[in-house]
């Protein structure tokens, strides 16, 4: 057959419409279709029975109560517990993006061993063995040299088998260097010892759900105080009550605006304010009588200092406000409260504003009073044999950090001044660090130092389970379950007005290759032998637990918590203060002209643990854009520093410069800068790492001279276009 | 678009549209068979060269 | 070197020239694929859209060479239906200008729309209630009359010609062109409207939205009468630029006169319906929404305030139809080439205003405007339909007889 | 076609949000993202591409500190029903493809993310911002893949999405109510993620029509109100808010008109 173009084009054509009428094109089509809706890179959640278990979250203090959704065994969803008296069903961002952590990346797979330098975050996996034996020759070759004493070790808590695990480990091996961070209650603590005469254990407690009248100095009531779900549902309570809520603040945080009380005053006159309140109370004679000693002369100290005139001056504020806000607050029938601790209350904060706000308390009579603030002790219900044997053994001792000792005698433990002392020294007093559940090189300030500070430390072991930015100073990581795969007895303080213990259970089979920390601690003391492993008879943590919390496992492997009753201890006699310690809360170089503080709230968390996914992907973009923190300013101050809305700034403190993004707000203060805490991390997870700055880097740290605490609270900056 | 896809109704919006759509495409349809059909025929029927173009 | 397919009689510049052109074109053209092939592959987020700017340039670019495509079935319902055998001296250059104009607005929406791939399920799962169905269908089928159209007039090159089914077909399908000329009219009359009709009927959009009649806003008509009223412009500059590029006379002014008389009634009418449309929006429909009409201009990231509006109507739409109507103004020849460039200019701007505005303008009181520049992705496709227009319309006139009076035009030299 | 409702009217969920109570702590949207396996990108600072269903707006009074007052608003997908809740929601009348819909059995507009070809004809048409597109190839590194439910598919890039209800739950408690012989459901057996997480318990859910339901008292309230009600979107979703600048924010308003001005009576769509 010749083919010649005439045929050729009609068999083209020919082909063309001889196609269309197969099922070709149509077959086509619909498998386009079908591919472009399953493509394989598109994951398809496997389908399998749905099981519903409850446990607890450890993610902040909070003690709420969790339940968790499984397909199979894989864990899908956290919801809250509607049983649980803490959040009754409800639950925080934080708290639903719990599977991010367990199914994180920033997890610990394995026991691993540092590879790269110090800072670094890099890590050779190796054997469970292996690690044991390389913690088991570190204490060892200290104890040889007759350093034990020089083992310390830093947890989030002291309350729990856990943290008592560590603390015994640490004894028998005679070290008294056990360390966990300061928060406000801590300080709570401080005050209660310094102006009660208190002795041993203490703990605070609130009495919100019968307060009539909420004045808070600062504290973030609905952005992470204390117990967060727990303070929303009061502060629910409170506006339906239309029970007037106070705030005194430099900025309309969440709290002063659902407060709808903002009372701004100049940044760092909080104490004054409430010096001011006590004055104003004592001078109209509002104040309730009770055993107080030292009456006259802090009268007098008020009077000469703190007269409701120069308070207002001060502050800011009307002398008329001033006195009229003392007269509600010290009316019986309110039922007031004053609440001190910053933002989220995770740092210890200034003692002189706590004892301010202490006094004012007392003065008005709220103290150990229906709706008030409560001293109560601290559960002592985790007894082991040999407990008072070790504890007298090392009682003479001296801490590493010198807390309760000297001058330090209101603090258990005095973390923040390890930095500075190493530094100092030239040389690391701590020869080997555990470090548990705590994320210290992130939450102290003035991290340069800290930086360089564990930088000197000879050895560390990290019980983390999620890298860090304190596994990236460690030497071997021992990895623990996530709270989600692990038994844990959690007592909860967080200010709740009854003493609970959650427990936190295995929803999950262990994801990874890690190890209860609890198991971890109990292997390294047997592995010690001699008397170190006889004071740990247990077989492991869970027959530690049961053994330990005898009655209450059964009820608590149930139910998933326990709640008690505490009765506040007797307070005996007031001392009230002759004269206020002058500390500034504000750290830095008085000539630069703004002043910095920090900001907390619910969508971004800034103690140990970091944001997952979820949380930070709820984060406004006026506190992150891009991989910038925004730094929130008043109208006035942006055009005084020559600054423009979304526009990049260098904020300088005297620790360090950082270029940000500015957020021009009307719900701030003229003068000051904002700035949002939780960012700057390097969490070895690629939606957090390097976004934004870590505020403590930033923030000149300021011992507190009555409590030794860091005390700083705000900084003083500059700002300046980019 | 066809009434064997599920969600086809009879009702007057349906009719209407694929009514005109289908209406239209009968046109066209019809209007280029016409021409091809034509051209066809005149070829068969020879002599239209581009000679005697008009 | 090709002079064999170049029509007899005509001249043309060198083949070399040609080729040298062909090939800039050609390289942005394939710049165009290459970013339209990121799109695809890769995903919108090539592009600089965002949630608030989900329609953004390409959908104006579609809107635009929609309207001004719209030359094409204009002319051509003048000319076969109405009868004006005047205009089968532009009738060839309107249909290669409004094929090009629908080639590239179907190629830009197969790059706009998240999964191309499933494109057809617009024909599919038709929503018939949707005014962008409407605008599918019509659209594609129009481009189908456009192509019959083209068709003819691509069978005429000498060569193609020499075939004899070539040469009857071409013959037999200009006698059924009416057929199909009112066909297309019917197709362009709803589609053109029913992309008005696409912000029109937004009622949750203050900005687009407009009353109407039965299931079609008012805007429905406006964008029909609008690309009716300046397609033929379009024609008309296309038209002048090729016959400044070449350096050749292709179209008598008589011609020119006729279409731009109708052209200037037809914006003039135009403009007067839009003006009424935008009266009683901005006094009756917008005010019962909440929305007084500076509300819409005063915020504006772009600061242009309500000159925009005046821009479109009065020195877009009122100037260049006083100009088309007046004798003495088409006459003028720099008044004349205002006009139609004002013209196209004006329906280009209510295009982009159309689009932008709707989607972009905060509606809840607490929401904000966003600022959106195109990512050069945009850009590309978007520059990438021009070029290729250009090619075909290069083409089309190298080997193509498109104009009827070229010729004699040209025979004194 | 639809008819098979008619013997029984037809549910109309909807949701009272208190805005009072919100504390714009943001667990809505959170419980919101892990219920309905909404991806999260390396960068989210970006709120012009970032999907989240239900969003918390932060609204001001816009007076200087320190008179200046905030007011958290959660957004979720407003439902609309069109006027005399026909079903002629903004969007659902624009979608081409027929790939969202709505179902008068509950009141709840559909998105079916297979059908959807990524228009994006549908965000133009709501006033609310409550669609999303998936600009991005939704990721979930390593084992995030394992925290993904099975009873909502992920999406796929070039589709649009939004709240829905939490449909998913609706027909698990149903189904459940079928297997137990029941065709009704109690108030509180389906309840969305957000409604549930809600620490201040601010969201409140169930069938506005069904006067045992708490939903159906609570939008009598004086001071609700829903957004945007001008322009005749008709939404189920409520809020309340003692607050008159809340309110006449929810709303549009030319400058002396008063808040709460009723909008045109003529049905003039639908």
């Amino acid at each position: 057959m010749k083919i010649d173009r005439r045929s050729f084009l009609a068999l083209g054509l020919g082909a063309a419409a001889g196609t269309a009428f197969t099922p070709l094109p149509w077959k086509l089509t619909d498998d386009a279709s079908i591919w472009t809706q399953n493509w394989r890179w598109l994951p398809l959640p496997e389908d399998g029975d749905v099981t519903y278990e409850t446990t607890a979250c450890t993610l902040c203090p909070g003690g709420c109560g969790i339940r968790v959704r499984k397909v199979k065994d894989r864990i899908v969803k956290i919801e809250g517990l509607p049983e649980h008296p803490v959040n009754q069903g409800g639950i925080c961002a934080l708290g639903i993006s719990g599977t991010q952590i367990l199914y994180g990346g920033s997890r610990v797979t394995s026991p691993m061993r540092r590879s790269g330098d110090r800072g670094k975050n890099e890590w050779t996996r190796i054997t469970w063995d292996e690690a044991l034996a390389e913690v088991k020759a570190q204490i060892n070759a200290l104890v040889d040299a007759d350093k034990a004493d020089t083992i310390a070790c830093i947890t989030g808590s002291d309350r729990g088998t856990v943290p008592l695990l560590f603390k015994r480990l640490l004894a028998v091996l005679g070290s008294p260097n056990f360390m966990t961070t300061a928060t406000m209650e801590d300080s709570y603590r401080a005050v209660f010892r310094k102006m009660h005469g208190l002795k041993g254990p203490v703990d605070v407690r609130f009495d919100f759900e019968n307060t009539g009248f909420v004045l808070s100095f600062g504290s973030g009531l609905i952005e992470g105080w204390g117990s967060p779900l727990r303070m929303i549902r009061a502060a629910n309570v409170w506006k339906a009550n239309k029970t007037p809520m106070i705030q005194v603040e430099q900025r309309l945080s969440n709290t002063a605006a659902f407060s709808g009380g903002l009372l701004a005053v100049n940044p760092g006159t909080e104490a004054d304010l409430a010096l001011g309140l006590c004055h104003a109370i004592i001078s109209g004679n509002l104040h309730q009588a009770g055993s107080v000693s030292g009456f006259a002369e802090f009268a007098n100290l008020l009077k000469q200092k703190y007269s409701v005139d120069t308070v207002a001056t001060k502050t800011g504020l009307k002398a008329t406000a001033i006195v009229d806000l003392a007269r509600k607050f010290a009316n019986p029938a309110s039922r007031s409260v004053a609440v001190c601790g910053r933002g989220k209350g995770t740092t210890a904060g200034s003692m002189r504003e706590f004892m301010a706000v202490h006094a004012l308390n007392i003065l008005a009579g709220r103290v150990n009073a229906p709706g008030g603030v409560f001293a109560v002790p601290a559960p002592d219900d985790i007894a082991w044999a040999g407990d008072t044997v070790m504890t007298s053994a090392i009682s003479g001792k001296t801490r590493i950090d010198e807390a309760g000792t000297g001058a330090y005698t209101l603090a258990d433990s005095l973390l923040n001044r390890i930095p500075s002392g190493i530094v100092e020294k030239g040389e690391s007093s701590i020869g080997l660090l555990f470090v548990s559940e705590a994320n210290p090189v992130y939450t102290l300030s003035g991290t340069k130092n800290v930086r360089k500070a564990f930088k000197k430390i000879p050895y560390i072991v990290s019980f983390a389970t999620c890298l860090d930015d304190t596994t990236a100073y460690a030497d071997l990581i021992l990895p623990n379950h996530s709270y989600l795969e692990r038994y844990q007895d959690v007592p909860v303080r967080a200010g709740l007005s009854k003493p609970l213990v959650n427990l936190t259970k295995p929803v999950s089979a262990p994801v990874y290759d890690t190890q209860n920390v609890g198991d971890t601690v109990i292997s390294i003391a047997k592995s010690l032998e001699g008397s170190v492993a006889e004071a740990f008879p247990w077989e492991n943590y869970e027959d530690c637990l049961a053994k330990t919390l005898g009655g209450r496992w059964e009820t608590l492997k149930e139910k998933g918590f326990v709640e008690g009753e505490a009765n506040p201890v007797a307070l005996g006699n007031v001392i009230l203060p002759s004269e206020m310690p002058d500390i500034p809360a504000i750290s830095g170089d008085g000539n630069l002209p703004l002043i910095l503080l920090p900001k907390d709230s619910m969508r971004l968390w800034g103690d140990a643990v970091a944001d997952p996914p979820f949380a930070l992907k709820i984060v406004p973009d006026t506190e992150l854009k891009g991989t910038e923190t925004v730094v929130e300013v008043s109208p006035k101050t942006a055009v005084a520093q020559g600054l423009e809305d979304g526009k990049e700034a260098v904020l300088t403190t005297t620790l360090k410069s950082v270029t940000v993004k500015v957020a021009v707000s009307d719900g701030i203060m003229d003068g000051v800068v904002a700035i949002p805490r939780g960012l700057g991390r390097s969490s070895a997870e690629k939606y957090l790492d390097d976004k934004g700055v870590n505020v403590c880097e930033l923030m000149e740290p300021q011992e507190d001279k009555v409590s030794g605490f860091d005390a700083v609270i705000g900084t003083r900056a500059s700002l300046k276009r980019a | 678009m066809f009434p064997f896809i599920f969600e086809w109704v009879w009702d007057e919006g349906h009719i209407m549209f694929f009514g005109a759509m289908w209406y239209v495409i009968l046109i066209l349809a019809s209007g280029l068979g016409y021409c091809l059909i034509k051209a066809v025929k005149d070829t068969l029927a020879g002599g239209h060269g581009p000679q005697d173009h008009h | 070197m090709d002079y064999d397919f170049i029509p007899k009689g005509h001249n043309r510049c060198s083949f070399g020239t040609f080729a040298a052109g062909m090939v800039i074109l050609g390289v942005i053209v394939l710049w165009g694929f290459y970013a339209a092939a990121l799109c695809w592959i890769k995903g919108l987020n090539q592009t600089n859209m965002n949630d608030s700017y989900g329609f953004a340039l390409w959908i104006w670019a579609d809107l635009a060479v929609i309207a001004i495509g719209g030359g094409a079935f204009f002319t051509g319902l003048l000319r076969y239906v109405i009868g004006l055998d005047e205009l089968k001296n532009i009738i060839n250059f309107a249909v290669i200008v409004g094929f090009c104009c629908y080639c590239s607005a179907m190629l830009i929406l197969a790059i706009d729309i998240g999964q191309p791939l499933r494109g057809w399920f617009i024909f599919w799962h038709a929503n018939v209630h949707s005014m962008l169905t409407e605008v599918a269908f019509c659209l594609s089928l129009y481009l189908c009359v456009l192509a019959i159209e083209y068709l003819p007039l691509i069978l005429e090159n000498g060569k193609i010609d020499e075939v004899p089914f070539f040469h009857n077909l071409s013959h037999t399908m200009h006698g059924a062109m009416a057929v199909f000329a009112a066909t297309g009219a019917f197709l362009s009359c709803f589609h053109q409207g029913s992309l008005g009709g696409v912000t029109g009927v937004l009622f949750g959009r203050p900005f687009g939205y407009r009353e109407g009649i039965f299931v079609w806003p008012w805007t429905f008509f406006l964008y029909t009468w609008s690309a009716a009223a300046c397609g033929p412009c379009f024609t008309m500059l296309t038209c002048k630029i090729t016959e400044t590029i070449t350096g050749k006379r292709l179209v008598k002014d008589n011609v020119y006169d006729l279409l731009a008389k109708i052209s200037g009634w037809m914006i003039g009418t135009y403009i007067v319906a839009k003006i009424a449309d935008t009266v009683y929006w901005a006094t009756v429909t917008s005010p019962s929404m909440g929305f007084g009409l500076m509300d819409y201009y005063s915020l504006h990231p772009l600061h242009h305030g309500i000159w925009i509006l005046i821009l479109e109507i009065v020195v877009c739409g009122v100037v260049p139809a006083l100009i088309l109507i007046s004798q003495k103004g088409r006459a003028t020849k720099p008044l004349f080439n205002l006009a139609i460039v004002l013209a196209v200019l004006g329906v280009c701007l209510n295009r982009w205003v159309m689009v932008m505005t709707p989607m972009a303008m905060p509606v809840m009181t607490f929401d904000s405007w966003v600022t959106y520049f195109p990512s050069w992705q945009e850009i590309a496709t978007t520059i990438l339909p021009f070029a290729g227009g250009i090619m075909v319309v290069a083409l089309s006139y190298r080997y193509l007889p498109v104009f009827p009076q070229e010729k004699e035009l040209n025979s004194k030299r | 076609m639809k008819k098979e409702t008619e013997h029984k009217p037809g549910k109309k969920y909807g949701m009272v949000i208190d805005l009072d109570k919100c504390t714009g702590c943001g667990s809505c949207m959170a419980a919101c993202m892990a219920e309905n396996n909404v991806p999260c990108k390396d960068d989210e600072s970006n709120k012009l591409s970032s999907i989240t269903w239900i969003r918390v707006y932060r609204l001001t009074n816009r007076k200087p500190f320190p008179e200046t007052e905030i007011c958290y608003l959660p957004r979720p997908c407003m439902h609309c029903g069109g006027v005399g809740d026909q079903g002629h929601s903004p969007c659902v009348s624009v979608c081409p493809a027929t790939a969202t819909d709505y179902d008068h059995g509950t009141g709840i507009v559909s998105q079916i993310y297979t059908r959807c070809f990524g228009c994006r004809y549908c965000m133009a048409a709501c006033p609310y911002h409550a669609r999303y597109f998936n600009w991005w190839d939704p990721v979930w590194p390593g084992d995030l893949k394992k925290t993904l439910s099975p009873n909502v598919s992920p999406r796929m890039r070039g589709v649009v999405e939004k709240c829905s209800f939490c449909f998913h739950r609706y027909q698990l408690a149903m189904e459940k109510a079928y297997v137990e012989g029941r065709r009704d459901l109690e108030e509180g057996e389906y309840q969305t993620a957000c409604t549930q997480a809600c620490p201040s318990g601010a969201i409140t859910f169930g069938d506005l029509d069904n006067p045992d339901h708490a939903v159906a008292k609570m939008k009598e309230h004086p001071n609700a109100f829903r957004l945007l009600e001008r322009l005749q979107t008709n939404p189920k979703v409520y809020y309340i808010s003692s607050r008159e600048w809340v309110r006449r924010a929810g709303d549009n308003y030319l400058k002396n008109e008063p808040t709460n001005s009723k909008p045109r009576a003529a049905a003039h769509h639908g």
